[in-house]
């Protein structure tokens, strides 16, 4: 996920996610970067609303909660 | 310039420079199959992507040429000549150019005596033709039709060529007729390459569904951790507080903490505890009040 | 509905539910007491897991709610 | 729980929840009464409406009574 | 609920819920401290497991909310 | 959770939640105080309105999960 | 959360969650890094069991959750 992570650090950081940035933050983490994955995840991103995907993930939280209620 | 022997005809030279030209002229290059596409589709595809993808057709000796001639990470890409191959180069990363030539795939039938890369299976169910000569044409293949309701009827679902089988020219004729179109035929990725990276099919399939559950699991889980230990934020503060108040709230309401925002709550589970018990009680042992 | 809570203040306290000690706890509470109601209500407790009851009742209460309506 | 049932036995018998009726009841089932905690309880639920927070518990009933009742 | 979330302070303080901590962080947050509802809140939860009376869910009033919304 | 009960309980208290009066909570409760968490927590619950969120947790878990969406 | 991703990934890079390294990566994600955010977080993040504070949901709140689920 490391890639994912990455990712979603730019986003909230409102930087743009381009392969340079990506690798940038993957680096400084000291992670050895596959360039292919690099650049898969920045190409699948032009049809992934990452905004959306957050709002979901914050929905999804009480959702899970409530499992153990029933 | 490469040295090119006198006894090559021209058109020879000239095709292995185009090639070189565009490896060199284009960041992404690669090779991809064609067989099977009717030079109609080939042509409109061509026409189609012409501002975004170089499409040469070329002699695989010839391709296998130029790379020689190019050298270095280019020769890596002689893996992958076979068959009818066309060079494709773009200026699109890897990712597009493959969606992008992926999309160029459409559903097609089954040539006689190709072998099928898939297994084709027939549905039961009514077709559209009326009874007549068809019905034999169809039975031939070994799909169990019948006439019913004036009507040609395939009688139970079948599979009539398991992938790796030659496909028998009867069989095509019936899964024409059938219109049924097992395959996707079109420009088909060998290997792109991009400095020096050869990227494979297997790389190049992006399955978005998955990166967008991807994003939302890894959003999930900074919300639990930033959530679980307490670290406020923006984002957390509010769900933070709301936390801390229902374990108060919690609390005050398990331990029977007199505190006079939960005494509603807390009257509201006496009451309920009572009605629990009541419920287990004849009618004889109930007040009058909670036998209506 | 004090008989039922008088039970349930006997069980909370860890006293046995006899005729004896509800009619104890109605007469504090200053309640005329019906004998044969007090007599009902031991014998129906007779068997029933109250700490049972009562944990399900934060939520299932008010289904067994609906019962005694009916 | 002690101490909010003898609280709502005293209002089901339609007596006045003070400290002394709610320590009369306590002690009549044998509790040794906490004066702080009674203190407490009458004091929070000045101002109270019990009919209403009881009725909330009552009035869930019926809606939920459907599913659980499998 | 100050007094309540004096108490849960402590807990993840890993102190003791005592009469004299209550009122030492009381009196820090400026309140003026009611020695009979210190002593209310330390009776109240002699004995009980915060760690679970906290995660456990207790509520009438969400099951009256759902009524309404079946 | 230390920290955001400290800010409930001077919430809760009417007092005003600065880095002061959380510190001052804490190490009433023996807490050894970390500053940057002091500071994180008043900076974030700047523009936070406490009242809505806990009356919010109170009643609708949709609404509690709208929130960090944004 | 631009934060707490960067934890995330230095987590999943198997390094060590300190002020330096989560100061690195922000950095490289041309993010002007707030040192009382960083101590805050890795103060926060002391002695957590990142997997498991992870996958644990966010929210502990059933009751609450279960409301709206009806």
């Amino acid at each position: 996920m490391e890639y994912v992570y990455a990712a979603l650090l730019l986003h909230a950081a409102g930087k743009e996610i381009t392969e340079e940035n990506v690798k940038a933050v993957l680096e400084a983490a000291g992670i050895e970067v596959n360039e292919a994955r690099v650049k898969a995840l920045v190409a699948a991103l032009e049809g992934v609303d990452i905004e959306e995907a957050v709002s979901k993930a914050a929905f999804a939280a009480p959702a899970v909660a409530a499992a153990p209620a029933a | 310039m490469s040295a090119v022997r006198g006894k090559v005809p021209q058109w020879k030279v000239d095709a292995v420079e185009e090639i070189k030209r565009l490896f060199r002229e284009y960041p992404v290059v690669g090779i991809a199959g064609f067989r099977g596409v009717p030079s109609s589709q080939f042509q409109s595809v061509r026409r189609d992507l012409r501002d975004e993808v170089a499409i040469r057709v070329v002699k695989n000796t010839l391709l296998k040429l130029a790379l020689e001639s190019l050298g270095g990470d280019y020769k890596k890409l002689e893996d992958y000549i076979e068959d009818q191959v066309a060079v494709v180069a773009s200026k699109l990363n890897p990712f597009k150019l493959f969606k992008k030539l992926e999309n160029t795939k459409t559903p097609s039938p089954l040539k006689p005596n190709q072998v099928s890369p898939v297994d084709v299976v027939v549905e039961a169910g009514p077709t559209n033709f009326p009874p007549g000569p068809i019905l034999g044409e169809i039975q031939a293949a070994g799909i169990p039709a019948a006439i019913e309701k004036g009507k040609i009827v395939v009688k139970n679902t079948v599979t009539v060529v398991r992938a790796g089988e030659v496909v028998k020219p009867e069989v095509a004729r019936a899964l024409n007729l059938l219109e049924v179109k097992p395959i996707k035929i079109g420009l088909d990725t060998k290997a792109l390459m991009e400095n020096g990276i050869v990227f494979t099919p297997a790389d190049l399939a992006i399955d978005e569904a998955q990166v967008f559950e991807d994003f939302i699991e890894a959003a999930r889980k900074a919300l639990n951790l930033a959530v679980n230990s307490a670290y406020v934020t923006e984002e957390t503060a509010e769900i933070l507080i709301q936390k801390a108040f229902l374990d108060a709230k919690n609390l005050a309401i398990n331990a029977a903490v007199f505190e006079k925002e939960v005494m509603p709550d807390i009257l509201a589970k006496a009451y309920s505890e009572m009605l629990a018990v009541a419920n287990l009680l004849s009618d004889e042992a109930l007040d009058e009040d909670l036998k209506e």
